[in-house]
């Protein structure tokens, strides 16, 4: 209870001094503190059983904690620089907004709660790539929001469906709540479960970005600032992970896990395949960096859905996921700073120019790809342990879109980082505050691959077990 | 002790042999065309000439230039350590001393080569690519009769090839052989740039293989040359006299005078196919010895059924 | 209220979504979609017993189906100068013709799902499918940001069918379904936006496909 | 205990001139190629004592992942491996004294440089005696990437550039592969590492043939097999001289330690294995050096001949696994022996030759051995050495590059007596080794004849001196062990031996013996060699003029340029393997009676590159229109992928 109302006065206190406060630095600050109570509270969550949530939830909880942390922490250096050009008044009032929804999303118990706060989250991202106010942010944040929409009404469907599904048995209870979802597995109706599966699964995926529901993320990742594209692409997907696999264990309780698994490795493939084959040639590597993430989603799907060590493999990867594309999205907003200019065309040995941030950049490119020690590494080892488990026409097809991922991802990436820098003079320079949170994140997903804690271990080994399918 | 003078003496025979048998070639061809000829061994005077004279060096030159002689003097007189000649084995004799030899004459090709492209002439050049060429065409059907021979007398040594087992493998594989024996005929006339693959006695640097590699080794130099290209000979002309000639008759007397028979008949043979043969087109060399090559193949098929 | 008045109503509001296919100007079909509004509003309140709660949602719904969202979206039609043309990317014959064929699908759909008995004299679910197909196909098919808020306020009518017909006794399912007539206003503030920044240059008032590959 | 001084030293060689380089940088160069040399040394002497005693030392290190614990095993063929990463490394290191001298190639670069190179020789060293698979794939991936990181060093250099972009991709897709074949061995085999999976994998069982092929494609890349050979001939050029030497000479060798040690996994193996492996040795052999006599750029054209050692080193792999799928001891034996035998003097032939290269463009800056001529001349040690280092890869005796051939060969005439099954890889191995000794030979008489003799065709030579001592001193130390090891091959032949019962899991009836004769037959020839040739000299030392110029048909030698040119050179035999190139060359056309200026150029390069680049370049095209496909912009497009995706689930499900 007190804790409650501790949140309640953090979150007020912070939004009031948001709506008044006169400098963008002020509110930097604010966020930022709003970030270091947050870690404080998952740490609390994580250890004590004030609320009754899983293993799962704890997993999410903690990686977009930190990766919150590390965002707001950019967030003060990135926001004093352009301390004069945007007020960052809307923006930081939605960073707020998403923790508090993003985290309640985290801890709700019943699925429309979830759903509501899972939209309002993802919802309150659209001010974060409307933030450069030009023609292309507003064209992508249109299209974010109203494919986000389409998704929002989908989903909506679908629980309706569910809810339906449970009348039309004479279920006592037909509440959404996960307990009793999951507990009275046969008080649903199959088909229409499954129907509301299907257009739940579209719903959330929408946010996700799998092909072919990743239109908006090209658009969005590439208009939006670097800092932005790292919470987006770090956080709003691993939220609405959390919610997919929500779905895969209603599925699973109801015993429906085969058709789950074969959605799921259906769209991971073809996510990472159309990844793979979109990367060439591409010369923004922020949209790069776009159909990388569409890529990596494939891979988790592929990993939720081949089962077995695939399920730790890509629990695994949502984190490591989350911190790298955090990472790699901050080191690519430094860079664009450094040269006032998003594409390859422009942009030439980032790591002459902009040592520490370029290498940054070099260094999360190679552990996005899965490079040995970086924990990715072992959650993609993971996933592809699953996937021959699985069938080894998958898993050869994954590895074929691992390579092709490289040749096309390596070309832009090792075109920007190396070579000789035009001398285009923008008066960037890397400070501690701008490239920090990037290193920590690297820093953090090495240590995950070289010596996991064991406490980590132990959470996501609890979080498998939430998601294995007992059949 | 008796060994050595053994040892000492074949190779006298030897290099007298070599000697001999340029100056019978030139007999032989002189008789087609009607004439009497230069004497037998005016080969050997023409190398008591070349060394009495100086070493003339064009300015180009480096040190490569003498390795190329040195080698093609040394390298014939050592290979034919490993044949055995008449019933006279081997001196030096083991497992796989075949590829010894081959791989000699290859070192031998490399310094002659590199020896003539010290020399900057473009003449020097062409010699070398055409010898590479030919000399690479030549390898595979090389290996093949020594499959042949390996396989048909089950040994892994010169000596074992033309030494005891010959007489029976003869007797099992004679069509193989033979094939051999035509194979052996070609690489001797290739190897030692005879007519039809090569003239040596012609007067235009653009249609020579050999000679054009040795256009400015002049002196005791082109002496060590010509002598190193008799002995080469010489030791081709021993293989195929050890496979045609099987037979022993064990005292050692009669059977030297048997080989010597045949390396001075090879010699005759040779003479006689360069008096009748017009020079092959350089073109269609490659042609005959691809078809060699395809020749000694079906040997190996018909060996390994 | 008897399942064939509910039906008559219902075929109503498929002849609507069959008509705004086939308009050509985006105000009748904005008019239309309002019209939808009220209609199922009005359906939905008949249909349940007389509760103050009930007419409460009533008049918020029909005032914001009906009467909010349509007139936000006229203005923004005016403020942006945005011409009346539809911009059809599929020409309006093939359109209907499509949106037939999904009204056919539906029934055909919807024979297949197991319903409660109550729900299987009426049409509900095969309405509801078709106008959330012709929403998407209202999307789909024409070019134009506003006429693709028409378009989601025709799904968004179609999920009010499901919500209030369906799974009446889940009031708060359908009580939230109001929350995404907030996000049409939302997308009504972007095209005035969009019209904002795009006043000074020269190029396609509220299409938005500028960001591509 | 010495292999932790090695590992220590040579990681001090890369970290420490980060301390005073600024201050000293020659003195920082000295130091730490002398911690480089002291790190080797120790290493040898730690390889050496194992050997001797011949145990397996087995360590855990503590380090644990989730997919076993990290543990590092020496048994003999590690051994093997790690002498020449010691050598070649120290030699890379002290050549770079002069050739990557920190104080004219700038401070940041060298110290990147010299951190990369010891970091490089670490991972290698790791590589070779990591046991757990996962430790062995870390260190693969990061030796990959820091080989990247060298190859790429110079970043004004756009052709570099690009040749790492080409390495890294096939080396990283290598990887992917093998992160598919150890995750097949662990999950369906239950091998964490290669001690415990060494003879234990039943080949009868479902996705062994898939651990053969992912393991060929990944280690074959690296390799440089035919086809994977693609990134390898510009990643070699234009790398670093130091650097290719340690590319060629050791790196590449990884790959085929991968590939030995998988195919020692199983106890048994299927036929077709082995006639995979052996054809693709045939052709990348023949075809290695058909490129490499079409080559004019030297440093390409070493590299091609890398393509054509891997060739004869997997032809002798794969007859060992042929003699293992057909019960062919002899084959086993002498095939892999030969073919470990030859990985390693490779490693030595090819870095000498790659360093004299490097003392060559050192000087003259370009790499097209058509410039040169007449070097032999300026500089005769370098000519010295690369003649070694060019006679001992023809595989022409007395050097180590005929030892191992010789063992190849021998071993397949052997069998080919011994017994009736395996008669046509027997053939064919014999065939396309004197194929490719012929070619070679011809190969290195262009390279040698063009660029150090004659006369200077592009370049002055007036000024040119030759290379200083730390260049030299490693071509003269890898001579010398080429000398030796050609001379006295049976110093290794107890180590090869036992190698190959590693491979085999069982006994071999055979035994390498004929070795010492080869020695024997040497000393025949030495002797005799110095007694004609000291006669010759001293008879003749006196007679020696030099003052003529070049025959030249009796007219007067004109234009150094009338000589003889690579590419003229190289005609004939090409001539003969035109269906393999793409050949580019102007119109042949001299008009009018008084020929004005004319040039000529012929450019023959290699076809399946091309064929590649040609292909990838196509999908590369169809690829980015899928995207901008789909990609298009239109928002009802893109509900129309959620609305179709939308109906095919509902599809699915239905049914």
């Amino acid at each position: 209870m007190i804790l409650l109302v501790l949140c309640i006065f953090v979150i007020s206190l912070s939004i009031g001094i948001i709506l008044i406060a006169k400098s963008n630095n002020l509110r930097a600050y604010t966020v930022f503190a709003v970030a270091l109570f947050h870690f404080g509270l998952s740490i609390y969550l994580l250890s004590s059983h004030v609320l009754d949530i899983d293993a799962l939830s704890k997993l999410i909880l903690i990686t977009l904690s930190i990766l919150y942390l590390g965002i707001t922490f950019h967030g003060i250096a990135y926001f004093s620089r352009c301390q004069f050009t945007n007020n960052n008044k809307i923006v930081t009032f939605s960073l707020i907004i998403f923790i508090v929804f993003a985290t309640l999303m985290i801890i709700a118990n019943d699925l429309i709660s979830m759903w509501i706060f899972l939209e309002t989250a993802s919802l309150a991202c659209t001010p974060l790539i409307y933030y450069n106010e030009n023609k292309a942010s507003i064209e992508a944040t249109w299209k974010y929001l109203f494919l986000c929409s389409i998704g929002i009404v989908l989903a909506l469907i679908g629980m309706l469906f569910i809810s339906y599904s449970a009348i039309i048995v004479g279920a006592s209870d037909t509440s959404l709540s996960f307990s009793n979802i999951l507990l009275n597995d046969k008080t649903f109706n199959q088909t229409w479960l499954k129907i509301s599966f299907v257009f739940m699964f579209i719903g959330f995926a929408t946010k996700t970005g799998l092909f072919p529901l990743h239109s908006w993320k090209a658009d969005a990742y590439s208009v939006e600032p670097g800092i932005f594209g790292a919470l987006m692409a770090g956080g709003v997907t691993s939220i609405s992970w959390l919610a997919l696999m929500r779905l895969i264990q209603i599925m699973n309780a109801a015993g429906e896990s085969t058709l789950v698994h074969s959605v799921l490795i259906f769209f991971g493939i073809i996510s990472i395949l159309f990844a793979s084959i979109s990367m060439f040639n591409q010369l923004d590597i922020k949209k790069i960096l776009a159909y990388s993430s569409i890529e990596h989603m494939g891979i988790i799907a592929l990993g939720l859905g081949v089962g077995g060590i695939g399920i730790f493999g890509a629990l695994f990867h949502i984190f490591n996921n989350a911190l790298l594309k955090g990472g790699i999205f901050i080191a690519v907003g430094n860079i664009r700073r450094a040269y006032g200019q998003k594409t390859t065309e422009f942009i030439r040995g980032a790591i002459h120019k902009i040592p520490i941030s370029g290498t940054l950049f070099l260094v999360a490119f190679l552990a996005i790809i899965g490079t040995p020690p970086f924990g990715s590494f072992f959650s993609l080892f993971a996933i592809i342990q699953g996937s021959i488990a699985h069938s080894l026409i998958i898993s050869l097809l994954f590895l074929l879109g691992l390579m092709l991922v490289f040749m096309g991802m390596g070309k832009t990436i090792f075109n920007a980082s190396k070579g000789i820098p035009q001398t285009i003079e923008t008066g960037y320079k890397d400070t501690i505050g701008m490239y920090l949170s990037p290193l920590a994140f690297l820093c953090i997903v090495l240590m995950m691959g070289l010596s996991m804690p064991d406490i980590f271990k132990k959470l996501l080994m609890d979080a498998v077990l939430v998601l294995e399918a007992n059949l | 002790m008796f060994d050595i003078v053994h040892i000492v003496l074949t190779l006298l025979l030897f290099l007298v042999l070599s000697i001999l048998n340029m100056g019978i070639i030139i007999k032989v061809k002189a008789f087609f065309g009607g004439r009497c000829g230069a004497p037998v061994l005016q080969k050997m005077y023409d190398l008591i000439k070349l060394i009495q004279k100086s070493i003339k060096l064009s300015t180009t030159t480096s040190w490569i230039f003498f390795a190329g002689p040195l080698l093609a003097l040394i390298v014939p007189f050592f290979a034919f350590f490993f044949l055995p000649f008449a019933s006279i084995p081997p001196i030096i004799s083991f497992e796989g001393d075949f590829l010894l030899f081959v791989y000699l004459f290859g070192l031998l090709r490399f310094f002659t080569t590199s020896s003539a492209l010290d020399t900057s002439s473009s003449f020097e050049g062409m010699g070398t690519a055409r010898e590479l060429t030919f000399s690479f065409l030549i390898e595979p059907i090389l290996f093949v009769c020594l499959i042949i021979l390996a396989k048909g007398t089950s040994s892994l040594t010169l000596f074992g090839f033309f030494g005891y087992h010959i007489l029976d493998a003869w007797q099992d594989y004679s069509t193989i052989f033979g094939i051999v024996v035509v194979c052996f005929l070609v690489i001797l006339l290739v190897e030692n740039s005879r007519i039809p693959f090569d003239d040596p006695a012609t007067h235009l640097e653009l249609t020579m293989i050999h000679e054009a590699m040795v256009l400015d080794h002049s002196g005791p130099l082109l002496a060590a040359i010509l002598l190193g290209g008799a002995m080469k000979f010489t030791v081709y002309a021993v293989l195929i006299v050890d496979l045609v000639i099987p037979f022993k008759t064990g005292i050692l007397f009669y059977d030297t005078l048997i080989a010597i028979a045949g390396v001075l008949g090879v010699g005759v043979i040779v003479g006689i196919i360069e008096s009748v043969m017009a020079r092959l087109q350089l073109i269609s060399i490659k042609k005959v010895l691809l078809g060699t090559l395809i020749v000694s193949l079906f040997g190996i098929i018909l060996i390994t059924r | 209220m008897n399942a064939s008045t509910i039906n008559t109503i219902l075929l109503l509001v498929v002849l609507i979504n069959m008509f705004i296919m086939g308009s050509n100007r985006i105000i009748t079909a904005i008019k239309a979609v309002a019209l939808q509004g009220i209609i199922l509003a009005l359906l939905a309140f008949f249909s349940e017993e007389f509760t103050t709660k009930g007419t409460i949602l009533f008049i918020i719904i029909v005032s914001i189906k009906g009467f909010i969202i349509p007139l936000l979206l006229i203005h923004a039609t005016k403020f942006a100068n945005i011409n009346q043309e539809m911009k059809p990317l599929i020409g309006y014959m093939p359109t209907m013709f499509i949106d037939a064929l999904s009204v056919f699908l539906s029934f055909f759909i919807s024979q297949k799902l197991p319903l409660l008995p109550s729900h299987q004299e009426t049409i509900i679910v095969p309405v509801f499918f078709a106008t959330l197909m012709s929403g998407m196909i209202l999307i789909i098919a024409r070019q134009k940001a506003i006429t693709q808020v028409i378009g989601y306020l025709m799904m968004e009518n179609g999920v009010y069918i499901l919500s209030s017909m369906l799974t009446g006794s889940v009031t708060f399912l359908a009580e939230i379904g109001v929350l995404l007539d907030v996000l049409a206003g939302v997308f009504i503030m972007g095209i005035m936006l969009n019209h904002i920044s795009t006043t000074f240059e020269k190029g396609d008032v509220g299409k938005l496909t500028s960001l591509r590959e | 205990m010495l292999f932790l001084v090695s590992i220590c030293c040579i990681l001090g060689a890369g970290i420490l001139p980060f301390f005073w380089a600024s201050t000293q940088p020659i003195l920082s160069d000295k130091f730490s190629t002398t911690m480089h040399i002291i790190g080797s040394l120790s290493g040898l002497i730690f390889v050496f004592i194992q050997i001797s005693y011949q145990s397996t030392i087995q360590y855990m290190l503590p380090l644990q992942t989730m997919f076993g614990t990290f543990s590092v095993r020496f048994d003999t063929m590690s051994m093997l491996f790690l002498i020449p990463i010691y050598i070649i490394s120290a030699m890379s290191s002290l050549y770079s004294i002069s050739y990557w001298p920190t104080l004219t190639k700038g401070l940041s670069v060298s110290l990147k440089y010299r951190l990369y190179l010891s970091f490089f020789t670490l991972f290698m060293l790791l590589l070779v005696i990591a046991d757990n698979f996962i430790m062995f794939l870390i260190c693969w991936e990061i030796m990959s990437l820091l080989a990247y990181f060298l190859i790429t060093i110079d970043e004004f250099n756009d052709e570099s550039q690009s040749a790492g972009y080409l390495y890294i991709i096939a080396t990283h897709s290598g990887v992917i592969a093998l992160f598919g074949m150890f995750a097949i061995l662990q999950t369906h085999f239950g091998f964490y590492d290669f001690s415990s999976a060494i003879g234990n994998v039943n080949v009868n069982l479902d996705f062994a043939s898939a651990i053969f092929l992912l393991g060929l494609f990944g280690f074959g890349i690296k390799a440089g097999i035919f086809p994977l050979y693609f990134w390898l001939p510009n990643a070699h050029a234009s790398a670093p001289v130091a650097v290719s030497a340690l590319l060629s000479g050791v790196m590449i060798k990884m790959g085929i330690y991968g590939i030995v040690r998988v195919i020692s996994f199983f106890i048994s193996i299927p036929h077709w294995w082995g006639w995979l492996v052996f054809g693709l040795g045939i052709i990348s052999g023949i075809l290695g050096v058909v490129y490499a006599i079409a080559q004019h750029d030297i440093k390409k054209l070493l590299a091609y001949h890398s393509i054509e050692n891997i060739g004869i080193i997997v032809i002798g792999v794969g007859l060992a696994m042929l003699g293992k799928s057909y019960h062919n001891d002899i084959l086993i034996l002498f095939g892999l022996a030969g073919a470990l035998f030859h990985i390693i003097n490779h490693s030595l032939f090819k870095p000498l030759l790659f360093y004299s290269a490097g003392s060559m463009i050192e000087k003259y800056h370009t790499r097209n051995i058509s410039h040169y001529g007449g070097i032999i001349k300026v500089q005769p040690l370098t000519a010295l050495f690369f003649l070694i280092g060019a006679v001992a890869i023809s595989g022409l005796p007395p050097f180590n590059g005929f030892a191992s051939e010789w063992l190849l060969y021998l071993g397949m005439f052997k069998s080919l007596l011994s017994t009736q099954n395996a008669l046509l890889p027997v053939i064919g191995g014999v065939l396309a080794l004197s194929v490719i000794g012929g070619l070679a030979l011809a190969c290195f008489v262009k390279v040698f004849g063009i660029s150090f003799l004659g006369k200077p065709r592009h370049i002055e030579l007036s000024n040119i001196k030759e290379s200083a001592w730390p260049m030299l001193l490693p071509m003269a130390i890898l001579s010398v062990i080429c000398f030796i090891l050609g001379v006295f091959p049976f110093v290794v032949e107890e180590l090869l031996s036992r190698i190959v019962l590693i491979f085999n899991h069982q006994p071999i009836n055979f035994k390498l013996e004929a070795m010492t004769d080869l020695s024997y037959a040497y000393m025949w020839f030495f002797s005799l060699f110095a007694l004609i040739a000291g006669i010759l000299f001293y008879t003749f030392r006196d007679k020696i003029q030099m003052n003529i110029d070049t025959w030249a048909c009796a007219f007067p030698y004109g234009s150094s340029k009338i000589q003889y040119t690579p590419a003229s050179l190289a005609e004939m035999i090409m001539g003969l393997f035109s269906w393999t190139l793409k050949s580019r060359h102007n119109e042949l056309s001299v008009k009018g009676i008084f020929v004005k200026k004319y040039q000529y150029y012929l450019h023959q390069n290699d076809k399946i590159i091309y064929f590649l680049i040609k292909t990838t370049d196509a999908f590369l095209v169809y690829a980015s229109k899928i995207r901008t496909l789909i990609h298009n912009g239109y928002m009802g497009i893109y509900v129309l992928y959620i609305f179709t995706a939308l109906i095919i689930m509902l599809l699915y499900v239905g049914q």
